[in-house]
């Protein structure tokens, strides 16, 4: 284990605190505050993993999970990225795509196969001849992904939500963010700042360069983030990664949830009045040869290992870098005691002074306008040339570090993704947003400013900017901030795409999927010359890496090639989530939300086998026999009851009451008496039955009805909608919910009832089609319906909700001696079924109409001046003979009914069965389905092809329906 | 060492001013139509117009599987057709276009559902398409990720089970059919926008673009989610078309944990490994007409809800790369063919919704028959645009499409 | 006949230490074992109307002006009245005597057709804000406030009594078949910070002190 | 992308609590004066423009008002009036 440091200021570990974990196996410690990572390489891990294509060594190469080269296996979970997940006591590591280990693997042979692997190669190969494709592609599919998921895994932990508002959400927690939070704050507003890390700080956290006036920026994160935590109005979430932004300023997160929190991760989707993203940057990679080897790192990197977490990342390093930060982590990497050879700076000028000062102090040599071609070693950096820019001098140093670093690329992506437009700018070579989304703005580093005083004073001016979206500053105070920023230095210029001459071979500009430059001039060649089609063809940037190392490199890289002007440099898409974020996370809380009715308890105690109908959960069946033979029987012999709460039920009155009906429903309502049941039904405006149920009148505009089930949840819209021009005064009340109903069914149903009312409900007093209002047990209000729905004498009594159990028990009890039984959902099918009545959706479809299914008499056609919806259709296709019809069959010579779903076919398709079963009341097979017109005709004979039937067909004919009870004497008796 | 290359189709040439055919749209649709209408009709002064590069739209971004177990019989034989294309083309552009045969399971989730399916199973059988109804461990043993407890939201009844269907890699279509097409002479112009159809006595005279004035006698609007609007642009032809942006996402890639592609209507969602080892899912579309192409935050939680439900290993997996296409909807999930109806010389070829990818071989070939005879081939000729004030709806679907209120 | 009972769709998982029978409800006044709050109240047993006309702003239901703007509430003598938008509105009886059924026909009794829940105490917008996205912390409005719109995935009603500290408190109607999903997602939400099932009285005394 | 619709009665809002219903198309016409293709342009037909709509919405999770909206399809953001264009 290596020694750490442990009394630097900017340290985020504590050393006293030891953590174990498990290593391919072995038990190893870590350090309280360590990063996955960073507790394997104290452990002595260089090579981390292996590369997707060529199984190239991977190390530590940067700190945010900006490339795959760190990614393990966690606990069971793949594709973990080490750098950015802290050690938890008990965690099991694993390494991932290797044949053996990532320092010893098998398969590293490949690397060497490059010549057979151009760009898009796949496409060219493996196709000649045709059979080989197959085995071919099991070889590629077990080759290609890189972390192992169990079929079987379970996801331990807590996932959670939340959906909070704010007036400015500040993405970024460095100086700029907090600056930009802290300003918006101080005009009153509410703040949400979200971080990444599991703290404050941003860049400034690890560094101990000065900040301004003798304060170290390390000492002026501490002190802003003091400041933002004793601001109530700001509300921050750490180690919480922004995933998305989309218009309207809708910001999306997951955070991390530490040992007091009550959560593993949860998932945030916030709303903001205004946004300010201060994201900052991340490196921008050096290319050469083998620029990916175990033992070179970015420069905030090898800083943050030593600074943050207490490791020298070696012992001799050679420095080949582009910007400050490089000279800075040079001199403090220096000063902890590693050895530095040389530090080659792509720059031939422009260096800060006191950096450059600190460096010749410390009798660094750095050699201006010099750049690293190659690193060497097999699996580790051993050795380092470097070349001047020109070619012609070269020196090579011995090192176990590479700190290479070309420049910095800002992190505009919570831009990007929300619209904003990017530019090329040739003084900082960054893509800078230009049209910025509305109330969305951006601030610090990622602009290109590098002074800590510039970055805070565009923090703020932002801030104040975000606080004049909410109407909460004055342009006075807006002119001020922004005269504050401008006496401040401006963006700095930043180091274009440089590389020595190198042919590419083993230069990598996408390490994810190992894609070479030379993959990417291949990709060019082919005519795949903008950088949206080399991804796609060479894969550069498709990685769990989410572009974040070719990301900048690929679009200028290509532009240089092609040498195109400025103008023509196009960035990459950026797509979110833009952190990889786990499907749990995402899913957070998952309720399932499903409506049960009033009795749903008893149901289940009466033994009910529910299923999930629309919103509903339902009885299907009440035994495991799903014939429902013994439901069906005693339905038809004695009695039986079922939960019919899911219908849909509605009061609509006031003086357009009457309006509204005649416009949806295809009868003419205008008839109904008082104390009688209207059946009828709603078309669309193609004819096609949307709905069918009963209307009763209350009183002068005043009328009660019902709707199917899955009609419910739309009617009020529906009849809204379609009289969304009419200045019609209706009052529509949802009442669904608040009755029960009970379906009380079969010969017996009188005698039950009976015993349970004082008011004479016999056939004379009550009858079919009837409706009357009345008490049971001098309580529980009912409203009565006499139907016949499964053609049996049948009551439909609706109860407000509250008394369902209580009138369910009593009738239960009173029909004790009438052998009154539960019935549920697929009962009812078979029943109504034998009497051809229709349910919506399973006898009708988008092709057929009214008419088609038969329900032609419920079209009052003399009711006109209503715009009744479905009527001018219904008219127009009236005549035509070759649209589908409901016919009911029966099948020839005793034979078994066809499979639901059955087709009527002769050369071709011409029907299909849409219920058809053994009828246990008529004991014969009959069925209904839907057959082009022309096959409508009673007598004619059927033929059904079934699923798996091999070509043999059964037969039957088309028969007068209904089939039981023609005269239907049963439910009006 | 390094293969040499050269530019897969072409050198880019200058517009011309005139052309037997053009072509408005660069995806697959028209793509197949031009390399038809060389190979198959001889017809080669040909010019594709994109305004973007080919495969921009729906043809790169679709999640790009293929099946032929739909539910009417005008539509299966075309899918099964497109279907037995694949090894063919793959042969004929000698370029891999990767069919990845591995079959397609469509949960069901109820009684009532797996009744629908068998519909769909009879239709396919009938039609001489391999299709089955499996109970739910068969499901599960075909995909052993599968959960099949009750305790779900949608507990899975069985599925349909397709062992001809799979995935084909979208991009090597497009990129092979031009390069076959364009060997033959086909031109491509990519970075050119048509911006309008001249006609003169009901006939097509030229195409106007960006780049120039083009005499044609022939034209075909095949533009995806964006025929439509430029149907009603250029001729002031309505269509019943709504354009919505459909969404499809990856996960990181895993070794194989997923064979077969599983796609689930109640969850609205659907999911299959690709080659590369990423999961790729998607299904849920926002209900509204635009054209964005934007991802969306409910989107991606919707999806990762429904994982959690029937996929549930999947939780342990992250979400990678999101993005959106359009789809260009029918009332009727049927797509509309049709030419020289409006008016003459001009062809259209949309309504295809997220159907565009499966049918592209075998409508681009019958396009191009259509277009080089003048006569509508029997199999389009139910996708006409009459059948909607026919009231002929195709019944692709069963149910009442829901993204307007009036369907 | 014997005693007949009216059933709340809302069941607790908790002992009730003192019950009150009302017009056949049986009402639970506490639960043993209360705690400090948050709480969770099942008020479903209280009486709620609709009120639906053309001519709504000439309505005075129950001697009380109804507010002129859609989302403004208020409350009155233990009664909620809650304008929903240019023709509706509904109406909330939180606490006193029982309340008469108006005669006139723009009324309709609609006390069956939800679910009627408090939810109460300092934390009641952190329990809030993982159910719904919906910003009850809004400057812009004045308690009591009525929102239409999803919580926990599901339309609601949710009227915002106070933001007072440990005043703070909503009640939420909404269909009632949603009653045991929505009770379960609300205790699920407010584990975290202590929630727990209450009797009536928390809310009758919370709404006098209002 | 996440759509905010503004109802006229509860204000802007997540557009998830709205369901979209159809372009603008003017009242219903009268059942007698039509023909097949009148009454497939009136139901059926759609300009799917590219650019400014108006639209109907249904404030399905909210209080329940149907409203028309103008809404660039290009961008889903809502406009004031139909020719604003920024």
């Amino acid at each position: 284990m290596m020694n750490r440091f442990n009394h630097l200021p900017t340290l985020k570990i504590d050393t006293s605190e030891k953590i174990p974990f498990t290593f391919k196996g072995k038990q190893y410690y870590g350090t309280k505050g360590d990063t996955v990572a960073t507790a394997l390489y104290a452990n002595g891990v260089r090579i981390y993993a292996r590369s997707l294509k060529y199984h190239r060594p991977r190390g530590f190469y940067s700190m945010d999970g900006e490339c795959s080269n760190t990614m393990m296996e966690i606990n069971g979970v793949p594709n973990v990225r080490t750098e950015t997940t802290w050690l938890k006591p008990g965690m099991v590591i694993k390494e991932q795509n290797v044949k053996g280990s990532a320092e010893n693997d098998l398969m590293g042979f490949i690397d060497k196969m490059d010549w057979a692997m151009p760009a898009g190669f796949y496409y060219d190969t493996m196709h000649k001849p045709a059979k080989i494709w197959p085995v071919a592609m099991k070889q590629i599919r077990k080759a290609a992904g890189i972390g192992k998921l169990s079929p079987d895994h379970h996801m331990p932990g807590k996932y959670d939500e939340i959906f909070p508002t704010c007036d400015v959400c500040v993405i970024g927690g460095g100086p700029a963010g907090m600056t930009a939070a802290l300003a918006a704050a101080q005009k009153g507003l509410r703040v949400i700042l979200m971080e990444a890390r599991p703290w404050l700080g941003g860049q400034f956290d690890y560094r101990t360069a000065e900040y301004a006036n003798r304060q170290t920026c390390h000492e002026r994160a501490v002190q802003l983030a003091k400041e933002v935590e004793k601001t109530d109005n700001i509300r921050v979430f750490t180690h919480t990664a922004n995933i998305g932004a989309y218009n309207n300023n809708l910001i999306t997160g997951f955070q991390i949830g530490t040992e007091k929190d009550s959560f593993t991760e949860r998932y945030i989707e916030l709303r903001a009045k205004s946004v300010v993203v201060a994201t900052g940057c991340i490196e921008r990679p050096l290319l050469f040869e083998n620029n990916e080897r175990p033992g070179v790192m970015q420069a905030g990197c090898a800083l943050r290992l030593a600074n943050t977490y207490g490791l020298l990342p070696g012992k001799t390093g050679v420095f080949s870098i582009g910007h400050d930060l490089g000279l800075e982590a040079a001199v403090a990497l220096h000063d902890l005691g590693m050895t530095i050879p040389m530090i080659a700076d792509i720059r031939e000028d422009g260096q800060d002074p006191v950096l450059l000062k600190a460096v010749m102090d410390r009798k660094i040599i750095l050699l201006k306008g010099w750049v690293a071609t190659e690193a060497h070693g097999r699996k580790q950096v051993k050795k380092v040339t470097l070349k001047s820019l020109d070619g012609t001098a070269e020196k090579t140093f011995d090192c176990d570090v590479l700190v290479a670093s070309a420049g910095f690329t800002p992190l505009t992506g919570p831009l990007v993704v929300n619209q904003a437009k990017l530019k090329y700018d040739a003084h900082t070579n960054f893509f800078l947003p230009t049209d910025l989304p509305k109330k969305m703005h951006a601030a610090g580093r990622l602009l290109g400013y590098e002074n800590g005083l510039s970055i805070e004073a565009s923090g703020h001016l932002a801030g104040l900017k975000a606080a004049y979206d909410c109407e909460n500053c004055s342009i006075a105070d807006l002119g001020e901030a922004k005269k504050a920023m401008e006496s401040k230095p401006g963006p700095a210029r930043g180091t274009k795409l440089v590389m020595a001459p190198v042919k590419g071979r083993k230069t990598f500009i996408c390490f994810d999927e190992d894609t070479s430059i030379k993959n990417v001039k291949q990709s060019i060649d082919k005519g795949f010359d903008v950088p949206e089609l080399i991804k796609r063809f060479s894969g550069a940037g498709l990685g769990p890496g989410q572009a974040g190392i070719p990301g900048h490199n690929l679009p200028l890289f290509t532009a240089k090639y092609q040498a195109l002007p400025d103008i023509k440099i196009r960035p990459t898409t950026v797509r979110p989530p833009l952190v990889p974020t786990l499907i749990a996370t995402y899913a957070g809380t998952n309720h399932t939300m499903l409506k049960r009715t009033p009795i749903d308890d008893l149901q289940r105690k009466d033994g009910g086998i529910f299923r999930n109908i629309g919103v509903w959960q339902r009885a299907r069946y009440f035994s495991k026999d799903f014939t429902s033979r013994k439901e069906i029987e005693n339905v038809r012999n004695n009695v039986g009851m079922l939960d019919g709460s899911t219908l849909g039920k509605f009061r609509i009155h006031g003086p357009d009451a009457l309006n509204a009906l005649q416009r949806v429903y295809v009868s003419d309502l205008s008839k109904i008496k008082e104390g009688r049941v209207k059946y009828t039904a709603m078309c669309n405006d193609d004819g096609c039955v949307i709905d069918d149920g009963v209307v009763i009148k209350l009183g002068e505009n005043d009328y009660y009805f019902s709707t199917s089930t899955g009609r419910a949840g739309q009617t009020v819209e529906w009849i809204r909608y379609h009289t969304r021009y009419e200045n019609w005064d209706f009052s529509l009340v949802n009442l669904t919910d608040a009755m029960g109903v009970i379906n009380l069914s079969g010969p017996n149903a009188r005698k039950v009832l009976e015993k349970v009312v004082d008011i004479d409900v016999s056939n004379d007093a009550f009858g079919f089609s009837e409706y009357k209002e009345f008490k049971v047990a001098d309580t529980i209000p009912v409203k009565a319906m006499r139907l016949g729905f499964v053609g049996e004498l049948s009551y439909e009594l609706h109860v407000p909700s509250s008394y369902m159990k209580a009138l369910w028990l009593i009738l239960k009890e009173a029909g004790k001696e009438f052998k009154i039984k539960n019935f549920g959902v697929e009962a009812q099918n078979v029943l109504r079924m034998e009497k051809c009545h229709v349910i919506l959706g399973q006898e009708s479809e988008q092709r057929t109409n009214l008419l088609d299914i038969g329900l032609g008499f419920l079209w009052s056609r003399k009711k006109t001046g209503y715009k009744t919806v479905g009527v001018a259709a219904l008219t127009q296709a009236e005549k035509d003979n070759s649209r589908l019809k409901l016919v009911g069959f029966k099948m020839e010579n005793n034979g078994r009914a066809p499979r639901d779903g059955a087709l009527i076919v002769d050369d071709r398709v011409r029907g299909h069965v849409c219920t058809a079963r053994d009828s246990f009341s008529l004991n014969e097979a009959v069925g209904m389905a839907l057959v082009e017109g022309d096959m409508s005709k009673v007598g004619t004979r059927l033929a059904f092809y079934e699923d798996e039937c091999n070509g043999e067909l059964i037969y039957g004919t088309v028969v007068e329906t209904p089939f039981y009870d023609p005269a239907g004497q049963r439910m009006k008796m | 060492m390094f293969f040499k290359s050269k530019p897969m189709w072409g050198k880019k040439t200058k517009l011309k001013s005139s052309y037997d055919v053009v072509l408005i749209g660069g995806g697959l649709h028209s793509l197949a139509t031009a390399y038809y209408l060389a190979k198959e009709h001889g017809i080669t002064d040909v010019a594709i117009i994109e305004k973007n590069y080919i495969g921009y739209g729906g043809a790169g971004r679709n999640t790009a599987i293929v099946r032929a177990n739909q539910r009417t019989q005008y539509n299966v034989p075309l899918y099964k057709e497109a279907l037995d294309l694949w090894p063919v083309l793959t042969k004929e552009l000698d370029y891999n276009l990767m069919f990845n045969n591995c079959g397609n399971l469509n949960l069901m989730h109820s009684e009532a559902a797996m009744n629908a399916a068998r519909m769909n199973i009879a239709t396919a059988q009938f039609h001489g398409v391999e299709s089955h109804l499996i109970d739910a461990k068969e499901a599960k043993e075909l995909v052993p990720a599968l959960n099949i407890s009750e305790d779900i939201t949608f507990p899975i009844h069985g599925a349909m089970f397709h062992p001809p269907g799979g995935v084909v890699r979208h991009d090597a279509v497009v990129w092979g059919l031009a390069k076959g097409a364009a060997k033959m002479g086909v031109e491509i112009h990519q970075q050119t926008e048509a911006t309008g159809i001249s006609t003169k006595n009901g006939k097509v005279t030229a195409v106007i673009t960006d780049k120039g004035i083009i005499n044609t006698k022939q034209v075909l609007i095949s533009a995806g989610g964006y025929s439509a609007s430029l149907i009603h642009g250029f001729l002031g032809i309505k269509l019943p078309i709504s354009v919505l942006t459909i969404q499809a996402m990856v996960t990181q890639p895993l070794k194989p944990i997923l064979d077969h592609v599983v796609s689930s209507g109640a969850y609205h969602c659907y999911a299959n490994q690709t080659l590369k080892g990423e999961i790729a899912t998607g299904a849920h579309m926002d209900q509204w007409p635009n054209y964005t192409t934007l991802n969306t935050a409910h989107y991606i939680k919707h999806q990762a809800e429904a994982l959690s439900e029937f996929l549930p290993a999947l939780r342990g997996v992250r979400f990678m790369r999101i993005w959106g296409g359009l789809a260009d909807m029918t009332p009727d999930m049927a797509p509309i063919m049709d030419g020289n109806e409006q008016v003459e010389g001009f062809f259209m070829d949309c309504g295809w919704g997220y159907f565009g990818f499966k049918s592209c071989s075998a409508v681009g070939r019958h396009m191009a028959g259509f277009m080089a005879t003048n006569t509508c081939p029997d199999i389009l000729k139910p996708f006409a645009l009459k059948r909607y004030q026919e009231h002929k709806l195709m019944g692709e679907t069963a149910a009442l499409v829901n993204y307007t209120p009036d369907n | 006949m014997k005693d007949i009972k009216r059933y709340s769709p809302v069941e607790f998982k908790v002992t009730p230490l003192k019950i009150e029978t009302r017009d056949h409800w049986d009402v639970v006044m506490e639960y043993h074992n209360e705690g400090d709050g948050p709480w969770l109240v099942d008020l479903s047993h209280r009486t709620r109307l609709d009120l639906q006309t053309g001519n709504l702003d000439a309505k005075k239901p129950f001697g009380i002006t109804i507010p002129a703007t859609p989302g403004q509430s208020v409350l009155e003598n233990g009664l909620l009245i809650n304008r929903m938008n240019g023709i509706q509105s509904s109406i909330y009886h939180l606490a006193g005597d029982a309340i008469e059924m108006p005669g006139e026909t723009e009324y309709t009794e609609i006390t069956e057709a939800s679910v009627f829940l408090a939810i109460m105490g300092e934390s009641v917008f952190a329990i809030c804000e993982k159910l719904s996205a919906l910003d009850f912390m809004d400057k812009n409005r004045e308690t009591p406030f009525l929102y239409q719109g999803p919580f926990s995935h599901v339309p609601c009603q949710i009227v915002t009594l106070s933001r007072e500290a440990e005043k703070s408190g909503v009640v939420l109607t909404c269909s009632r078949g949603y009653a045991k999903v929505m009770v379960d997602a609300i205790l699920h939400a407010g584990e975290e910070f202590g929630l727990k099932p209450a009797g009536e009285k928390r809310v009758t005394d919370w709404i006098s002190s209002l | 992308m996440a759509l905010t619709i503004t109802c006229p009665i509860c204000g802007k809002r997540n557009g998830y609590e709205f369901r979209y219903g159809g372009e603008e198309k003017g009242p219903r016409p009268d059942e007698k004066d039509l023909t097949p293709e009148s009454w497939c342009d009136y139901v059926h037909m759609n300009k799917c423009v590219a650019g400014v709509q108006q639209e109907w919405w249904f404030h399905r999770d909210g209080c329940g008002s149907w409203f028309t909206i103008f809404r660039d399809t290009t961008t889903n953001l809502e406009k004031e009036t139909p020719e604003a264009k920024e």
